[in-house]
């Protein structure tokens, strides 16, 4: 009986800490929508896109390599460096702002105005394409990730608990570093949008576009920022996500994963965002726990979107997202 | 002239004579939170006569209409209508009923063609269900030639026949506003509500308007319930006049007795008459 | 179609021709009309029926043998019903101007003694109703569109329908009746009144007899072979003698359909839906369209653009004429499969031209852009695809023609409404040659006719194949013409009109005992192929101070013939040298301003822009150049010339509403400025008075320029060398 | 250019108000339907049949019904693949159940069922709306294909978890299973294609279709001029069910023979059929067509092209097309947000204007 608890307890736990990753991906949708009304499929996308190319320059891929041997039939792949994690991460980051500008100079500028709905199908269209891009420039076998992180259970904890319940929590380091990076993320993301210029530019901009332009604040300068933040978040996700489980396809599948996230929390809310992520991933955990064995298992594939479904029936605006009002 | 209130019928300067009432509105209160919209206003509209709600902006007409309209539930009072205290109920209901009306900041579909969206004034005259018109041959297609031929009709009383084929979204305001009066007008409302049908119109515009309404009441003899703010169009429009400020009526009865309406006049002074 | 039906005298009357037809095609379509969204069509049975409803309740309303029906409002098929209607009942019809003003109705009306006014709406009864108030003999209105008439009193007033429906009730009472008066119709007897525009004084009315229209109609059909299954648009005013003989006389002789816009402002789109296979239009109605067309292409890409103008400069070269005329003689009702298949032959060869022209030049354009980029227009002419060099001589220049006419003849036709059209007439006033041409070498079979109310139109026409632009054909059948020797053309047929209503001493004057009728225009049969030439009218046609013939309107319509030109009256009786009044054409003229970003704010403005003036001024003298070439009319040389401040106008009085210039008016009006040229001034100061569409008068004042054009000596030949 | 329309009236609402009410575009659809019930059948193949044909049929079907949800009645769905699988499985569990039973009524039986579930996972849409419906679709998908992975009963319990379609024929001839003759799937799918099609016009050109744009254009206003939101949201997500869900059931049917509910009807489905709506153009019927025409030629056309042309790898070329489809899909949103449906009806203006611009 109090086996089964501790069991739950300790699901809960894991639960938390892959619910900080949701909240970390969900967080990059969160910033872009709130500052440009965008509902940026292409998030987890981004994340791949990101890991994709830290392992690259890493381990000195050539980009392209591929494409290079089909045409040429030559046989290149590695160039004979491998880059320090950190230097590689800077390196990533920067390429993640100039994806954001290209994003900005080819696509946003042009669909200014369109109806939401374009936006996000566009978003789609350029999921799709970082995909095959992505692809195409580091390879689509599945990588290893490793950046020097610490990973695999965490001694003290387990002990710790032994001692208490006379059972051992299993706690991935990963985890726990995740949890804190993103906490330290969400805080820095804080004080930059209270305390800095461009920060409150950002927010005038998410509370009213006509006002924020009208006192001179350039949209599309604010867009380039926040699909660059989005990057960095994007690339941080891509990490933590790479590390756990290899840099890989399935990665940009947690973009999905991330929306009920978003419909829970709100697609305005950061706060939304973080706690969305936590109640889902605890949820699906407990649930894929207590329920999964009874109906087959794999619940996880499902139950974060009907949760979140059945949650906006009673309140369709999400947790933390504004009240509609319907006018005429 | 002044007239009984609860008359069965009066018969108007021009001779038209005005039925019985149609829609009654008894001590209507609306609340928006905290915000008082609408104060224990109560009034009448009778059967073929053009009724005008005026006011400052601000007085409440538009929450008053959409209370008609059924889209506000007010909080206290009763609406009756047709003799029948009205149940609480959803706009398109409300719609069934036989009300329509046209929206102050125009509300067509702009993704359809004019035709189309005065095709859509008709949809509670069309019995059809969807496997019939799924088929189409047969059942369908008589009926939908049958009210397009109402339409016509319609298209041609408002002599917007060249914009005909044309989609809503390229159309001027005027006409747009012209537009949105035939698809209530297809309708064939019992009882016709206007909101602010002549906002934003040049002079010439505002003419062709108010004959439009006026054929209409004369032509169909529908009844009609209109807001507009510009007091001098009202008042050769309407038969009778119900005065609003700050949610409170401060006047109601024929143009001349709300002219020379203290009150009123207060109300006014100094409020722009655009 | 026109002469397997029976001989003319079985049908004395209008009425009887309808029984015709009703018994030989009754459910063929007789009248269409763009109603509710769609064409409204009434087959001959149906007319038939509506025409007797609305008879018998005339008859109900106590309607007399020789009432006359007076009939206002724009062409609908119940109008003309009618005028048949009033037709059955033995009284006549009397079609007026539906744009009159009151004070114009109320003269027509007076003098027509009308007891019976048919209206088309609203507007129309509030102007017989005013009229009313001063004459009194008009007994009962009926007006068809009810619209904003409810509350107005309906003691005299009634609703057509209303109207027909008592006959419909009445039938038994007063069929016999009807019957009765149909058959006394004979064919002397009056079929219709129609009151001159009054180009001079006061409006005439024109009796015209059962013959005049039946005979008139009978042979004009027959002339150009018009069938049964002629589609017609009926746009021009009812109270005009042309819209009478066409959507009545020859409707009712051969059975074609009449079809009636929605509405003026429709008038285009509905033209082009119907596609009339017979056609007239007043010369000012081509030249606008062809307006258009220029200004349209001027905005169009620069292929369609080169290709346009290449296509159409060969077809004016004359391929039209040969290539392009429509080829059958009647409108039937389907082509043989012979036919069929020559036609799939040529347009299968044109589209593969077309094709091959559409690529070989869109390739040379992408070249030529490479080199002048911007101003390619201006270099880039279009070439004939390859593939015709495999033919040789006329071959060649056939099938060039079908690769035009499926780039450009066709389509421009079609979108135009011409694609039907089998023949077209124009009439009124002497039509520009490069307009003529143009509608022509697209394949048109536009020809021109001369005619008066008096002559129920038809004086001459051209018959199919000798059509020319500077004469009006030869005469019509059964008509023969004389010439006065100082050049008046007299003509007797049998669309003589019977008098002037009222008005014996007038009918004298025209028409003498033989029945020789005085058009008071004068011209000449040219020599080479018997055509008749019309110079002016007769009585404008005066003398200078030297002696020379004067004959402005022949200078004015060569001045009109440019298309920055809208109107020109000509000044120069008894005096030494002809000067000129212009009226510029503000689409014109305000496109080429656009274009040359020119800015104006008024017509004024614009017509005083010096470039503007200097424009006119070639116009005038490559005129001159061109009249000096005729040794009679070589002193009407215009030596000085000034562009008016406004443009001449109906509502002013300046003009008919056939848009004609009321020379004498205008003389007086602009007094100053005539004295001004003779004088010498080089400038002169004026106010006129003006009226508004809705009836306010006003005024507006200038200081107009006065230019001297350059005029060639007499017998001088470099203007023969620089035509 | 080729149109001539003078003396093309009409003296009917009923000649007004048809599909094709020009002269020219009236032949043309009819040149079109005989070629292609008379002429194509007799020379297809199944390379043909298979690489194109079938499954160009079968997304246009699917495509349309996602158009009447998407395009007209403004619904944004990513379960299209979900729906699929619902008619894959039902037509499946139907073959299985009743032999005797024929195909055709299978198969409408299966869109009937998908109609049924598709309004249930539509009822939500009352309360949410734009995205949040959107992503609240997901859920439908990955529930759905959860569903059919893990309850035996719905693959009858086979060992490999795919279902396989038994053989089956209408009026003698086999349409599913192995050995059906190429010419025979061109036809039953043309057919439905054909069918389907007719409905949805009709649909979208009556009332319904005015109340599903209604609601699309402006919800509240609709409301308010009398059109009941729910029913209007139910019945469009009713029958672009049903359309989905025959598509599924052909799609499993008579193209694939035997599906497994997650690779065949996945998300990537979803998104496939969404954007065949983007690219030929939300709100309308050709539309459909052109973008599942187009969804379904590139790939074979890039195929031949850099595998077979340029012996590329073909992961490689996968990767390709993924680029050359987001890139597309962004650049028809940024050129013409109406698709290639709008591009036609602007090129049929010009060419009926011609040669004047305007």
């Amino acid at each position: 009986m109090s086996e089964q608890l501790l069991f739950a307890a300790e699901v809960t736990l894991n639960g938390l800490m892959a619910g900080v990753l949701y909240a970390l991906v969900a967080l990059g949708f969160v910033l872009i929508f709130k500052a440009s009304g965008i509902f940026n499929y292409a998030q987890g996308v981004m994340a791949l896109f990101a890991a994709l190319t830290l392992v690259g320059i890493q381990q000195g891929q050539v980009p392209f390599s591929h494409l290079i041997n089909a045409i040429f039939g030559t046989n290149i792949h590695h160039f004979p460096w491998q880059v320090p994690s950190i230097i590689a991460i800077i390196l990533a980051a920067g390429v993640m702002v100039g994806f954001a500008w290209l994003v900005e100079r080819y696509i946003l500028k042009h669909l200014v105005g369109q109806p939401d709905i374009i936006l996000f199908m566009a978003t789609i269209g350029l999921a799709y394409f970082m995909e095959g891009f992505g692809d195409i420039m580091w390879g689509s076998e599945i990588k290893t990730l490793d950046v020097g992180l610490p990973s695999g259970l965490n001694e003290t904890i387990d002990t710790v608990t032994y001692n208490w319940f006379g059972y051992g929590f299993f706690i991935d380091n990963l985890d726990i570093v995740a949890a804190v990076i993103a906490a330290l993320l969400v805080a820095a993301l804080t004080i930059f949008s209270q305390y800095s210029k461009q920060g409150r530019a950002l927010r005038a901009v998410a509370d009213d576009h006509s006002a924020a332009l009208s006192v001179g604040i350039s949209l599309r300068f604010i867009w380039v920022l926040v699909w660059s933040i989005a990057g960095f978040v994007a690339l941080v996700a891509g990490i933590m996500w790479g590390a756990k489980s290899g840099v890989q396809f399935s990665l940009s599948l947690i973009a999905l994963k991330a929306l009920p996230v978003l419909m829970l929390g709100g697609f305005t809310s950061i706060p939304g965002a973080i706690i969305g992520g936590l109640i889902i991933g605890v949820g699906e955990q407990l649930f894929e726990f207590a329920i999964g064995p009874l109906i087959g298992g794999a619940t996880q594939n499902w139950f974060a979107y009907v949760l979140a479904l059945v949650f906006l029936i009673f309140r369709p605006q999400g947790l933390f997202g504004e009240k509609i009002i319907e006018r005429v | 002239m002044s007239l009984d209130m609860n008359a069965n019928s009066y018969v108007t300067e021009d001779g038209r004579t005005i039925g019985p009432v149609v829609m009654d509105l008894k001590n209507i209160t609306l609340r928006f939170g905290g915000v008082v919209a609408i104060k224990d206003i109560s009034f009448n509209i009778r059967e073929g006569e053009i009724r005008a709600i005026i006011g400052p902006n601000g007085a409440g007409k538009s929450s008053m209409l959409n209370v008609i309209s059924g889209f506000y539930k007010p909080q206290e009072g009763e609406v009756w209508f047709r003799g029948a205290k009205r149940p609480p109920m959803r706009p398109y209901q409300v719609a069934q009923q036989g009300l329509a009306r046209t929206f102050q900041n125009i509300a067509l579909f702009d993704g359809m063609t004019v035709l189309d969206n005065i095709m859509t004034g008709r949809l509670n005259h069309m019995k059809t269900n969807l496997l019939q018109q799924a088929m189409w041959w047969g059942k369908a297609e008589k009926e939908e030639l049958a009210n397009r031929e109402v339409c016509e009709k319609v298209i041609d009383f408002l002599e917007i026949q060249h914009i005909r084929k044309t989609p809503v979204g390229r159309l001027p305001y005027g006409l747009k506003k012209r537009v949105e009066l035939a698809r209530a007008l297809a309708a064939e409302p019992s009882l016709l509500l206007l909101d602010e049908p002549m906002a934003g119109m040049n002079v010439e515009e505002k003419e062709d308007m108010s004959r439009f309404i006026l054929d209409m009441n004369d032509e169909f003899g529908t009844t009609i319930a209109l807001i507009e703010h510009d007091m001098g169009v009202v008042m050769d429009l309407s038969d009778r006049v119900v005065v609003m400020d700050y949610g409170k009526k401060i006047g109601d009865g024929t143009p001349d007795e709300v002219r020379n309406n203290q009150d009123v006049i207060d109300a006014y002074l100094g409020v722009s008459h655009d | 179609m026109g002469q397997d039906l029976a001989k003319a005298g079985a049908f004395a009357s209008i009425p009887a021709l309808l029984d015709r037809n009703v018994k030989e095609f009754g459910n063929r379509p007789a009248y269409r009309e763009k109603e509710f969204g769609i064409w409204q069509s009434w087959t001959w049975a149906q007319a038939a029926e509506e025409i007797q409803n609305l008879a018998l309740g005339l008859l109900a309303l106590g309607i007399e043998r020789g009432d006359h029906v007076a009939i206002i409002g724009r062409n609908r098929p119940a109008h003309y019903w009618g005028m048949v209607a009033a037709q059955k009942v033995g009284a006549v019809p009397v079609p007026l101007y539906q744009d009159a003003v009151a004070e114009e109705m109320e003269y027509v009306l007076e003098n027509c003694g009308a007891r019976f006014v048919i209206c088309g709406d609203q507007e129309q009864v509030d102007k017989v109703i005013e009229v009313q108030e001063k004459i009194h003999h008009i007994e009962h209105v009926i007006y068809f569109d009810k619209r904003g008439l409810r509350k107005y009193d309906h003691s005299h007033l009634h609703w057509y329908h209303d109207i027909q429906e008592e006959g419909r009730v009445a039938h038994a009472r007063f069929e016999d009746e009807m019957a009765k008066r149909e058959a006394e119709l004979t064919y002397d007897s009056k079929c219709v009144m129609l009151y001159t525009s009054g180009t001079t004084g006061r409006p005439k009315g024109v009796v015209l007899s059962n013959r005049n229209i039946i005979e008139s109609a009978k042979n004009s059909s027959e002339f150009d072979n018009l069938g049964g299954n002629e589609d017609i648009l009926a746009y021009l005013p009812m109270a005009w003698v042309g819209d009478f003989i066409f959507s009545l006389g020859q409707a009712m002789w051969t059975g074609f359909c009449v079809n009636c816009p929605e509405s003026a402002d429709t008038l285009m789109s509905d033209l082009r839906e119907i596609g009339p296979t017979y056609y007239f239009a007043p010369p000012r109605v081509f030249e606008t369209q062809l307006t258009n067309v220029m200004i349209r292409m001027e905005d169009s890409g620069d292929l369609k653009y080169a290709l346009f103008h290449h296509f159409m400069d060969f077809a004016k070269a004359g391929a039209g004429e040969k290539y392009g005329m429509p080829k059958r003689k009647v409108t039937t009702q389907k082509r043989t499969f012979e036919q069929k298949m020559r036609h799939g032959f040529r347009y299968a060869m044109g589209v593969g031209f077309a094709a091959e022209a559409l690529v070989e030049n869109a390739i040379r354009l992408g070249v030529a852009k490479l080199r002048y980029g911007k101003d390619v227009r201006k270099h880039f002419k279009a070439k004939d695809p390859m593939g015709l060099k495999l033919y040789n001589g006329s071959l060649q220049e056939y099938f060039k023609y079908r690769c035009g006419d499926v780039l450009v003849y066709g389509p421009l036709k079609d979108t135009l409404g011409f694609g039907r059209i089998r023949v077209g007439y124009t009439a009124g006033e002497a039509i520009g040659p490069e307009i003529f041409e143009f509608y022509r070498s697209m394949g048109i079979n536009l020809k021109q006719l001369y005619g008066q109310t008096e002559a129920t139109v038809f004086i001459t026409v051209q018959p199919d194949g000798e059509v020319r632009n500077d004469t009006v054909g030869v005469p019509a059948p059964g008509v023969e013409i004389k010439l006065a020797d100082n050049g008046e053309i007299f003509y007797r047929s049998p669309g003589t009109f019977v008098e002037y209503y009222n008005n014996p001493e007038s009918t004298a004057d025209t028409k003498d005992p033989e029945g020789w009728v005085a058009t008071g225009d004068a011209g000449f049969f040219d020599k080479k192929n018997g055509h008749l030439r019309i110079i002016d009218r007769a009585k404008d046609v005066g003398k200078m101070a030297d002696g020379k013939m004067f004959a402005p309107k022949y200078v004015e319509n060569k001045l009109k013939f440019y298309p920055d030109i809208l109107e020109a009256v000509v000044f120069g009786n008894d005096r030494d040298m002809c000067t000129a009044f212009i009226n510029i054409d503000l689409t014109a003229v305000g496109n080429w301003a656009e274009r040359n970003n020119v800015a104006y704010a008024s017509y004024q403005e614009l017509a005083g822009h010096p470039d503007v003036v200097s424009t006119i001024q070639e116009h005038v003298e490559t005129v001159n150049k061109s009249v000096a070439e005729d040794e009679m009319l070589s002193g009407c040389q215009i030596h000085r010339f000034l562009i008016l401040h406004k443009e001449l106008d109906a509502d002013d009085g300046e003009m008919t509403r056939t848009r004609k210039v009321r020379r004498k008016v205008v003389e007086e009006k602009y007094a100053p400025l005539i004295d001004a040229f003779y004088s010498g001034k080089s400038e002169q100061y004026i106010e006129t008075e003006v009226t508004y569409e809705d009836g306010r008068k006003g005024s507006i004042n200038a200081t107009l320029e006065i230019r001297d054009a350059a005029v060639v000596g007499n017998g001088n030949t470099q203007g023969m060398a620089a035509e | 250019m080729f149109y001539r329309e003078a003396g093309d009236f009409k003296t009917s609402y009923r000649d007004d108000n048809q599909t094709f009410p020009i002269r020219l575009d009236r032949a043309g659809y009819w040149v079109a339907i005989a070629v292609a019930f008379g002429i194509v059948p007799f020379f297809v193949n199944d390379y043909w049949v298979n690489a194109i044909f079938a499954p160009f049929f079968i997304y246009a079907i699917a495509a349309l019904g996602l158009n009447i949800l998407t395009g007209y009645a403004g619904q944004v769905s990513l379960g299209t693949g979900g729906f699929m699988a619902v008619g894959a499985y039902a037509v499946y569990k139907l073959m299985v159940a009743f032999p005797e039973i024929n195909i055709i009524f299978h198969v409408l039986m299966a869109g009937g069922i998908t109609a049924v579930v598709g309004v249930l996972f539509g009822l939500p849409s009352l309360r949410i709306k734009g995205f949040y419906l959107a992503v609240a679709t997901l859920a439908s998908q990955f529930f759905l294909i959860w569903l059919f992975n893990k309850v035996p009963w719905f693959y009858n319990y086979s060992a490999s978890g795919q279902i396989n379609a038994p053989e089956r024929s209408v009026f003698g001839i086999i349409v599913t299973g192995p050995n059906t003759e190429a010419w025979a799937k061109y036809l039953i799918c043309l057919v439905f294609l054909v069918g389907v099609a007719w409905m949805a016009r009709n649909l979208t050109r009556g009332m319904t279709g005015r109340k599903w744009m209604g609601i699309r254009d402006m919800d509240i206003a609709a409301e308010i001029i009398g059109v009941n939101p729910l029913m209007a949201k139910m019945t469009a997500f009713a029958v672009s069910s049903f359309f989905v869900g025959v598509a599924g059931a052909l799609f499993f049917a008579v193209y694939l023979g035997a599906a497994e509910a997650g690779e065949s009807f996945g998300i990537s489905k979803s998104f496939l059929i969404l954007f065949m709506i983007i690219i030929g153009g939300l709100g309308s019927i050709f539309g459909s067509f052109a973008g599942a025409a187009f969804m379904v030629l590139m790939p074979v056309f890039l195929k031949n092209v850099l595998v077979g042309g340029m012996g590329w790898p073909t992961d490689l070329a996968a990767h390709f097309e993924f680029m050359i489809v987001g890139g597309l899909i962004v650049f028809f949103l940024i050129v013409e947000p109406h698709g290639l449906a709008q591009l036609w009806r602007l090129t049929k203006e010009k060419l009926r204007l011609w040669p004047f611009p305007h």
